[in-house]
């Protein structure tokens, strides 16, 4: 039959009406939502998360030192969020911003995903995968050949912390084979341990009651900042503030710049950048000129507060004489930029105040401060007398472990034990420091390196004065890093040697910085690992094992099982809970509390004294204010600079997850420009307005900036937001802002040595 | 538009509106309906006019 | 070469010309469909718009030819409902300016939304309490009306008029035309005034929201009012340039003054109802909001002055000249006045939509402003390319100005 | 106790009506929440983030100051999630203006829900919203490396061009309830429901709850005479309350003509 005209237009007809009300056009209707849904230029689609059996997995984060309680939400073998665990001494729920985008370290960019081993040029980034049992025996050859050549002192060890079975594995490492040189990267908690142990004779963090004090001066510390154990603090920030309604609490917040410790702070006193010691010095002088220092503790159980005779019948100048002599709230005045009467009127209310607390480590505490400052500050605890008081602070003891057995020596491991430590630590140079970074890159080593493993550190990035650590990092011939992700310092590495990130590993977790009382914390694998890693304790057994000589220090298996023997009998608690308090601690009375020489709290550090450090001074010995003295002309660099520190900028070894960016404000950083911070006063005296392109030079280096005007920084100071201005890992972090560790230089600490630059000065021109 | 999608309710707005919407719609149908009917029909009468 | 589709006794220009002309108008439209295909295809990251500014430069164009198209359906009303003959003239030009204006807006409808494909859910999941689904559906059926109006004008072409249905067709179609205009005329006010509704109904921006008669905001009147009295002198203007363009005279003067005089007294009667709108919101809805008139007009571009523009410049003195005898015969006068409505309603739909999203109404939000980027600009101007295509094709083939012949003997 | 459910204008049983306190003196402007919203919610990051009127947090945090100059200068921080406007008998700014039921405000939770899904990006909701709690997808959900394995199957992620916001994580309200349900209980606890950046708060500013129920701590808080919401001045009805002791935070949380006395 032939389709004339007429039949195929009847057709047609037929054919679009059985399409109309066939399922036909709803079925495409349907379809359009669906390819709407998931299109995004094929192939690819918005993904659909595959369902499963969900479990809680409790661990402890170790992004940071806090040791949090977390709970990790699993989705069959996939870990989807990161929760506080409830109920956990230390944050019992609540969670930081680093922590709660945790994932992004497990799961996230720049991860290294096996073994490497150097191709190119330092730095150039180009690699070859090796297997880990070749890239072991490499490594342990070059060891093991150093060994022989007489020079194992000169192998080093840099470690982000220095507490932990991971870095007493690395210390154990360097001593069986032969060297005193580990590392570990300053933090205020290296002064205030310097401190405690002077002024208290313990070998101790300091514990801050934060929970149970009722006035708080803190001297720029970022208390809700990410200072101490981040989540713990603001927990009590949030008790001072429910107080506080109430007129019961009080915090006071010394500090140049409105942070957000200062704007939740009941007052801020805008101090000059790095007048701390002597604003602290100033009140002490109030307190004792007034008489409102505790009577029992300062007369019975301190020692140097009034002059003393020694045997040879010399007079010394106690903290009393010095602070009324020197320190009149008139002269404090005229350094801090604080009026006299407001020094008097604070000095007044520390007094009075119920649980009074001076808290010190500027920041979130990564830089130390000075010995002397640390201790001006920690004598204000101590005439007020809330040494080892509820509400006080306290030398908090390590939590007992099970001892390793001893290392095994043989001569070569004496020789080099018995050499000076490279970095001068523990010389008569710097007699009671234990570790001094800075030394290294400022090229007053005592000798050169021939190896370096780093682990948990990224010196490249958080210390201060990039070039010159560039230069030191350069000169040894042979790096090995131990990270998880192609950080700066692993870039510069001869060699990599991955470890399972946080969540894929055993570890436990000592004490945080500051908390009150002591504790540790298991850190435990909740998903299997995602690459070819190793647990960097296994990688440090396999070294030992494989090293010629050193083999019978390291009997165990694996990390684990060492972990286990260490725990002891706490690791069935450590297990089920996911930490261990030590709940029958508590501090020591005054009367037996004390081990240092006079038995007694002491202003007058006897310790130091002894050691001979520098002049015959006791003005050297005492909590004093010695400014720091800033590189560079005030003619050149009229301005002072100065970090800030924000939770939102993870700033140190574990850098800042792509969230945490995601949430910084536009007043720091648009597209790849970072903005500091000026008072507006500020910035029209050197011709800045919102958003001008600057030149920000500093005695160490410069950098392309752009002004923010801001009324909460003190005029003649320029602030500079820390944690951007990456070089490494993947394009989310990288290649944006400025690193302000770059643009500040090292300034030492005259009698521990450490690197306390705290800014640095500084010129902004528009350009 | 129609009672089976989820978040329904019913009220008065539906009714003025709906009853506004297909009122007009169905004046230009039937407008429409009547021009084409009758064209035909002219067509079938023959003739121009 | 065309010849055979040009309507008997009127001259038109050669077709190579005409293709040039074409051509060129061509060239602009294919510029914009590149940037509404980039928009189609990697989404609205294409542009300047952002989540402060969720409207921009398109629903500011949209409601802006919206408005002026209103010529299209308030001609229509005084045609076919009022039954003032002296508009017959003009009829089908308003109705090709009109169904221009309606199927631009909808495309640039279709590309403002996140999700072309999904379009229908704005019928097929309507809200009908939603003053976008109200303008969704109106200005869709009234742009069947404006076919529907359209067609019979296509029909009579030279050539199709030959085939006896199709002359038939558009024969009935013409004489139920007034049922059609009736309909089309209930639409446009309606989404006229929903269109006003979308803005005068955000409780939540001082700037836009009005107090409410009935379930309607006062901007629901006002807009409608504000196009019927902007529309004639769009079509005024566009006649004009048509005439410019084709050196001829295509309607006779008496039609032209006489939309300029309805549009005219339409613009006064407009601007003394937005007055008073403008003052009870300035003097009651804003401090009942906690903000004061002033705050409205924080910094550039949007200070006082942008009010003043529009309702002075573009308001009170195109409105003088429009009732004014003398005014509205002088073309020189005339002109200006038509151009001047014409900026002033679009400068009306843009502080309406634009200004509305750019206070910050937190008072610790941060000012921001927006600057369409070449995708909006090309795409929110190509109606001028579209229109002036379509007319070009409609005035060469179709017998669009009834007095033509009389007046170029 | 619970008071009686109501009925309530249209008609519809309101059981819950789920909201908000947060103490503005607690919030340390630390960003938890923000980013405990993002990887609760499947929200993705892009290389630049940096331009905030393209960047999606449905809990956002604001700075505010006090306007003052150095040294009288104060600085608080406003986290904003969406509000979940009540206005009138649900009629809330952005509910009553989408036009395709995209956004639909629950009666028996009292949360404004946002369907990804039947949403075709008109963003009128995001022009009606003055928190701009709403946020647009510009751009293609994409998760670099591994991270497609950190998303959540209890929150779908969301395709370019649609229109996505706060839900008070709704998902942990069906968790909840269907908890409840297999336990043969018709009431959901207090702690049994909690949002996913009132639990990662670390200062303890948010609080959530049932602002109904007596027994509950929202419904204690919102009583406070330091409670006030955002832009009450509106007609908003918002169910997120905040809470300051500071007399300028509490000001800054609504407009204010010269002169004019501040709550």
């Amino acid at each position: 039959m032939s389709l004339g005209r007429r039949g195929f237009l009847q057709f047609c007809l037929g054919a679009g009406a059985g399409i109309t009300f066939s399922p036909l056009p709803w079925k495409l209707m349907d379809d359009s939502c669906i390819w709407s849904q998931t299109f995004r230029g094929l192939p690819i689609e918005v993904p659909v998360p595959p369902v499963g059996e969900v479990n809680i997995e409790k661990s402890v984060c170790t992004l940071c030192p806090g040791g949090c309680g977390i709970s990790v939400r699993k989705v069959k073998n996939r870990a989807v969020k990161i929760e506080g665990t409830e109920g956990h001494p230390i944050n019992d729920g609540g969670i930081c911003i680093l922590g709660v985008a945790g994932l992004y370290q497990l799961y996230g960019g720049a991860r290294v995903k096996s073994p490497l081993k150097r191709a190119g040029n330092r730095g150039e980034g180009k690699w070859e995968e090796i297997s880990w049992s070749a890239a072991i025996s490499e490594i342990s050859k070059k060891l093991s050949q150093i060994r022989r050549n007489g020079s194992a002192h000169t192998v080093a060890c840099i470690s982000g912390k220095d507490r932990g079975t991971v870095p007493q594995l690395f210390k154990r490492l360097l001593t069986a084979y032969g060297s005193p040189n580990f590392i570990s990267m300053p933090s205020s908690e290296d002064t205030e341990r310097l401190g405690l142990k002077l002024m208290q004779g313990e070998d101790a963090s300091v514990g801050y009651d934060l929970e149970n004090a009722r006035y708080i001066l803190s001297f720029g510390s970022g208390l809700i900042d990410g200072w101490g154990s981040p989540v713990r603090v603001f927990r009590a920030n949030s008790a001072w503030r429910e107080e506080a309604v109430k007129g019961l609490a009080k915090v006071v917040q010394i500090e140049p710049r409105l942070s957000n410790t200062a704007a939740k702070a009941d007052q801020w006193v805008p101090i000059a950048p790095g007048t701390e010691a002597a604003l602290a010095l100033g009140l002490a002088h109030v307190i004792v000129k007034e008489r409102r220092y505790n009577k029992d503790f300062v007369m019975n159980h301190c020692f140097g507060f009034e002059d003393w005779t020694d045997n040879s019948g010399k007079v010394h100048k106690g903290l009393k004489r010095m602070v009324l002599k020197d320190y009149s709230p008139d002269v404090v005045s005229g350094i801090t930029g604080i009026s006299a009467s407001k020094i008097v009127a604070i000095a007044r209310e520390f007094t009075r105040a119920k649980r009074p607390l001076a808290v010190c480590g500027r920041g979130k505490g990564s830089t130390p401060e000075g010995l002397q400052e640390f201790m001006a500050i920690y004598a204000l605890n101590a005439l007020v007398g809330n040494i080892n008081k509820t509400g006080g602070v306290r030398a908090l003891p390590e939590v007992r472990t099970t001892a390793w057995p001893a290392v095994a020596r043989d001569a070569i491991a004496k020789r080099g034990m018995s050499q000076p430590r490279f970095d001068r630590a523990g010389t008569k140079a710097f007699p009671v420091t234990e570790s001094l970074f800075n030394q290294m890159h400022t090229g007053k080593g005592a000798y050169a390196l021939s190896a370096l493993l780093i682990d948990g550190a990224n010196p490249y990035y958080t210390a201060h004065d990039k070039t010159a650590v560039a230069e030191a990092l350069d000169s040894i011939p042979f790096i090995v890093s131990f990270s998880s992700h192609m950080d700066e310092t692993a870039q510069h590495a001869d060699f990599i040697l991955p470890s399972h990130t946080n969540l894929e590993r055993y570890e436990d977790v000592p004490t945080p910085a500051g908390l009150n009382v002591p504790i540790i914390g298991l850190s435990r694998p909740v998903v299997d690992p995602e690459y070819d890693t190793k647990h960097v304790g296994d990688i440090v057994i396999a070294l030992g094992k494989s090293t010629d000589g050193i083999a019978d220090s390291f009997s165990w298996d694996d990390y684990e099982s060492l972990l286990k023997e260490t725990m002891g009998g706490k690791w069935d608690t450590l297990v089920r809970e996911g930490y261990w308090k030590d709940e029958s601690y508590s501090p020591a009375a005054w009367s037996s509390g004390f081990k240092t020489p006079s038995g007694r709290f002491e202003f007058f550090a006897t310790g130091l004294y002894k050691a001979g450090i520098r002049s015959n001074n006791d003005n050297d010995y005492l909590p004093r204010y010695e400014p720091v003295v800033l590189e560079g002309t005030s003619d050149s660099y009229p301005l002072v600079l100065i970090p800030i520190e924000t939770t939102r900028l993870a700033d140190g070894a574990v850098a800042n997850s792509p969230y945490l960016t995601k949430t910084v404000a536009d007043t720091v950083l648009r597209n790849n420009d970072i903005f500091v911070e000026v008072n507006p006063k500020t910035a029209a005296a050197y011709g800045l307005s919102e958003g001008t392109v600057a030149m920000l030079k500093t005695p160490t280096g410069e950098a392309k900036v752009r002004a923010h005007l801001y009324e909460g920084v003190r005029p003649g100071v320029v602030a500079i937001p820390t944690g951007l201005g990456h070089s490494a890992y993947d394009d989310y972090l990288s290649g944006k802002g400025v690193n302000a560790n770059d643009v500040i230089g090292t300034v030492e600490d005259p009698v521990s040595g450490l690197d306390i630059a705290w800014g640095s000065r500084a010129s902004l021109v528009s350009i | 538009m129609f009672p089976f999608s989820f978040e329904w309710h019913w009220d008065i707005g539906h009714m003025v509106f709906h009853g506004a919407l297909w009122y007009a719609l169905s004046i230009l149908g039937m407008g429409l309906g009547y021009a084409a009917i009758k064209s035909f029909i002219d067509l079938k009468k023959g003739g121009h006019h | 070469m065309d010849s055979a589709l040009i309507p008997e006794g009127v001259k038109r220009c050669s077709f190579g010309k005409f293709a040039l002309w074409i051509g060129f108008w061509s060239l602009l439209m294919l510029w914009a469909l590149a940037g509404a295909g980039v928009c189609w295809l990697k989404g609205l990251n294409q542009t300047n718009l952002n989540d402060y500014f969720g409207f921009g430069a398109w629903i500011t164009a949209d409601l802006a030819i919206i408005a002026l198209g209103a010529g299209a359906f308030f001609t229509g009303f005084m045609r076919y409902i009022l039954g003032i003959e002296d508009f017959k003239p003009i009829i089908n030009f308003v109705v090709i300016i009109g169904f221009i204006c309606y199927s631009s807006a909808l495309a640039i409808l279709a590309l403002d939304i996140g999700q072309p494909l999904r379009g229908w859910h704005i019928f097929w999941h309507a809200n009908v309490h939603s003053m976008l689904t109200e303008v969704a559906f109106c200005i869709s059926a009234y742009f069947m009306v404006l076919t529907i109006e359209y067609i019979p004008l296509v029909l009579e072409n030279r050539q199709l008029d030959k085939i006896p249905l199709v002359h038939h067709f558009s024969h009935n179609l013409h004489h139920i035309m007034a049922v059609f205009a009736a309909t089309g005329a209930f639409l446009s006010f309606f989404h006229q005034g929903s269109l006003g509704g979308v803005a005068g109904v955000l409780f939540g921006r001082p700037f836009a929201f009005r107090q409410h008669f009935a379930i309607w905001p006062t901007t629901f009147f006002l807009f409608i009012f504000s196009a019927i009295a902007c529309g004639p002198c769009f079509t005024i203007l566009v006649t004009r340039i048509t005439e410019l363009i084709t050196r001829k005279k295509l309607v006779k003067q008496n039609v032209i003054v006489k939309l300029a005089k309805v549009s005219g007294w339409l613009l006064v009667g407009y601007l003394l109802v937005k007055t008073l709108d403008t003052v009870y919101w300035a003097m009651v809805t804003l401090p009942n909001m906690g903000v004061s008139f002033m705050d409205m007009y924080p910094e550039s571009p949007f200070t006082i002055w942008i009010l003043i523009a529009e309702l002075g410049f573009c308001g009170v003195i195109p409105a003088i000249i429009l009732i004014t005898e003398k005014g509205r015969n002088n073309n020189l006068l005339l002109i200006p006045a038509a151009i001047l409505t014409c900026i002033g309603i679009c400068l009306n739909r843009y502080v309406m939509t634009v200004q509305a999203l750019a206070l910050p109404v937190m008072p610790f939000d941060n000012f921001v402003n927006y600057i369409p980027n070449w995708a909006e600009w090309v795409t929110s101007l190509a109606p001028f390319a579209y229109g002036a295509i379509l007319i070009s094709l409609s005035y060469r083939y179709l017998p669009v100005f009834p007095q033509e012949k009389e007046l170029n003997p | 106790m619970k008071e009686e459910h109501k009925e309530g204008a249209h008609g519809h049983v309101e059981k819950y009506k789920y909201g908000m306190v947060i103490d503005l003196d607690k919030c340390t402007g630390c960003g938890a929440c923000m980013v405990a919203c993002m990887t609760e919610n499947n929200v993705p990051f892009r290389k630049d983030e940096s331009d905030k009127l393209v960047s999606t947090a449905w809990m956002r945090v604001f700075k505010a100051t006090n306007g003052k100059s150095y040294p009288d200068i104060d600085v608080c921080y406003f986290p904003r999630p969406c509000m979940h406007c009540e206005g009138d008998h649900g009629h809330s700014p952005c509910v009553s203006v989408c036009p395709a039921v995209a956004t639909d405000y629950d009666f028996e939770t009292g949360i404004v829900s946002q369907i990804p899904t039947r949403c075709f990006g008109c963003r009128y909701c995001m022009a009606a919203c003055p928190y701009h709690a709403r946020y647009f997808n510009w751009w293609d959900p994409v998760w670099p490396d591994k991270m497609e394995k950190a998303l959540s199957p209890d929150v779908s992620p969301r395709m370019r061009g649609v229109v996505e916001k706060c839900t008070f994580c709704f998902h942990r309200f069906q968790r909840a309830r269907d908890k409840a349900y297999v336990e043969g209980r018709r009431e959901i606890r207090e702690d049994e429901y909690q949002t996913a950046c009132t639990q990662a708060c670390p200062a303890d500013a948010i609080t959530f709850g049932d602002l109904n129920n007596h027994e509950h701590e929202v419904y204690k808080l919102k009583k406070s005479p330091y409670a006030f919401r955002l832009l009450e001045r509106l007609g908003t009805n918002p169910k997120v309350y905040y809470m300051s002791t500071r007399s300028w935070v509490r000001r800054e949380g609504d407009n204010y003509l010269k002169g004019e006395k501040s709550k």
